[in-house]
């Protein structure tokens, strides 16, 4: 099995913490390490939300999810994408990001999508 | 002043099943009543016997046991909703030949008629929805 | 008067705008779960009607630590679930836009 | 019990089919017209699209909503009210509904969801 | 090129614009479940951008039958279960957009 | 052509488990493989076997089960998401200190790592979201 490399892109296009999409996704990532496949992240939409700093959720009785995500270069996962329309309409500047991802305008998002060999969205 | 709940998300998936309990439990802190819980489409599940969410994780099932159990309080699942989603107390599992039920005590299974009684007898009627 | 309760983004749904349009003077709104993104201030034009009706806005403190959302829109006031019970007493019916 | 009258406002806001909300929101009428409760729907947003006609969903699996709908006014539930704003936006006309609806506009809305006891919303 | 599966109405969530936003020339689209209601010609004008790249549009049958939808936009092509999974496998990778 | 079925809706509430089945059922008319399907997030309850849906309308849970028998498809439900929200098989319920499991025959309970093994060996795969 691990002689099989493909390529994985998940597109992340919910806000934490309402749904646990975010979560879920994250979780397929962390498997897909495991396996060394190449695996890429895309934050659309809602979805940049994940990546703000210092979530807190202590008061709505959920557990952390920014630690997990900011641990995903420790698991080789560092292609991470984000589109620069969604952080625009949010007033988000990279700098408020947990994690380095690279800001992608929609053509540039197009380009990643295709050369994917496999996506699965949440 | 007399509430009741609508619960329609599912917990876990949802926030709203969790954002009705801290609603709930501050309400009765404030020294008001709650008339019933009801629990409609998929927030059915609450009432599952089998949940076992993770350890360090909020047991959503379990705690609105626990403050139904403390408070007398009316926790219905919608039985329509319930018996198609796969929440069954013994009797349903009876009538539908399935080994035993997994409702959860303190839960019980009932018609929508007791989610209209609850508007109808209480002051303020608060939807969670998905 | 009514209390509103939006528990969804902006962009998720049409929840926001629905909820804004069925606003009107008296009433109060409530943004909970992932409806707190919308007291960011870049969605701080959407709440010009809001604004112009003098609605009290708030904004559940418990989701917006959870979401690691620090600047919000002066227009909102901070809740707690203690004042999400108040808001409810003193006003009625409660609608939520999910 | 039959004493109590309250008036009932329940808010449609999801299309049909895709999410079991528009059921749900007709099992709850329908019941509360047994207990002879004062009933009104609202369809807003994507809900308008719960009273086009001639549902056919066969195909897909489901049973058709359009005729438990059309049975409404049989059960004293007349009071059926639309987002003429929604309407608009969906290129809808009043003619294509299944049921006779009264369109009214955000401000009209805005008044009718103040003057009743009880708010649901799907 | 890709085959982006859409199953939202435009105003119920951003899915129709974050799809239509990542759209390149050779892909293709078809709409299925709820996405069915973007094939109305209230809204041709979200698909100015497709049509200018060619984008192969189809509408699933069963789902557009199931909520009586009627006149379409003629940029869409009717398909069956049957077309989505020719489909699948004429294009590559599969992009879904809830 | 080889797919695979990754659903993350829950039957009834969402169209998404449906209109999975009716694509998984003409790519086999097709001729095609479906090399696994892999019920996550509230689609784990597809595997509930205590679900009775009312006669007249569409068994979901039993649709696919004779879909998998008629064509040996591997079904397998997320374990951690499925035991957080109540399907358990018997040694899960075992583990948990339940009466029983409910997790329907013809479906089996495993990891995330099914789902990237899908993936890795699958010609395309596919997302099924509510």
């Amino acid at each position: 099995m691990s002689q099989i490399k493909k390529s994985f892109l998940l597109i992340n296009r919910q806000a934490p913490y309402g749904s646990s999409a975010a979560r879920d996704a994250l979780d397929v990532a962390l498997t897909a390490s495991v396996f060394e496949q190449d695996i890429s992240l895309l934050f659309l939409a809602d979805g940049v939300f994940q990546l703000l700093q210092n979530h807190q959720p202590q008061g709505i009785r959920q557990k952390n999810l920014s630690a997990n995500l900011a641990a995903l270069p420790m698991y080789d996962i560092d292609q991470i994408f984000v589109s620069a329309t969604a952080m625009q309409a949010r007033g988000l500047t990279k700098d408020q990001l947990s994690l380095p991802a690279e800001l992608l305008d929609d053509q540039q998002i197009a380009a990643l999508i295709s050369r994917h060999d496999q996506v699965m969205s949440f | 002043m007399i509430f009741s709940l609508l619960i329609t998300g599912a917990p876990y998936s949802s926030q709203s099943v969790a954002t009705a309990y801290q609603f709930a439990r501050e309400a009765l802190q404030q020294g008001h009543t709650i008339h019933r819980v009801f629990f409609y489409a998929d927030a059915v599940h609450t009432g599952s016997a089998l949940a076992t969410p993770p350890q360090d994780e909020m047991h959503i099932p379990d705690e609105w046991q626990q403050l139904a159990s403390d408070n007398q309080l009316d926790l219905v699942v919608c039985i329509a909703a319930a018996v198609r989603r796969g929440v069954l107390d013994d009797g349903e599992a009876k009538r539908h030949e399935k080994n035993g039920g997994n409702l959860k005590d303190n839960y019980h299974l009932s018609g929508l008629g007791q989610l209209v009684e609850a508007a109808m007898v209480s002051d303020r009627m608060m939807t969670f929805a998905p | 008067m009514s209390l509103h309760t939006l528990n969804k983004a902006p962009s998720g749904s049409s929840a926001t705008q629905d909820c804004l349009a069925a606003l009107q003077a008296g009433d109060a709104l409530l943004l909970i779960e992932d409806g707190v993104y919308a007291a960011l201030d870049a969605y701080a034009p959407l709440f010009q009607h809001a604004e112009s009706l003098a609605i009290d806005c708030y904004v559940l403190t418990a989701d917006t630590e959870a979401r690691g959302l620090t600047t919000l829109n002066s227009l909102f006031k901070a809740a707690t679930y203690s004042t999400f019970v108040e808001l409810s007493c003193q006003h009625h019916p409660v609608v939520s836009w999910a």
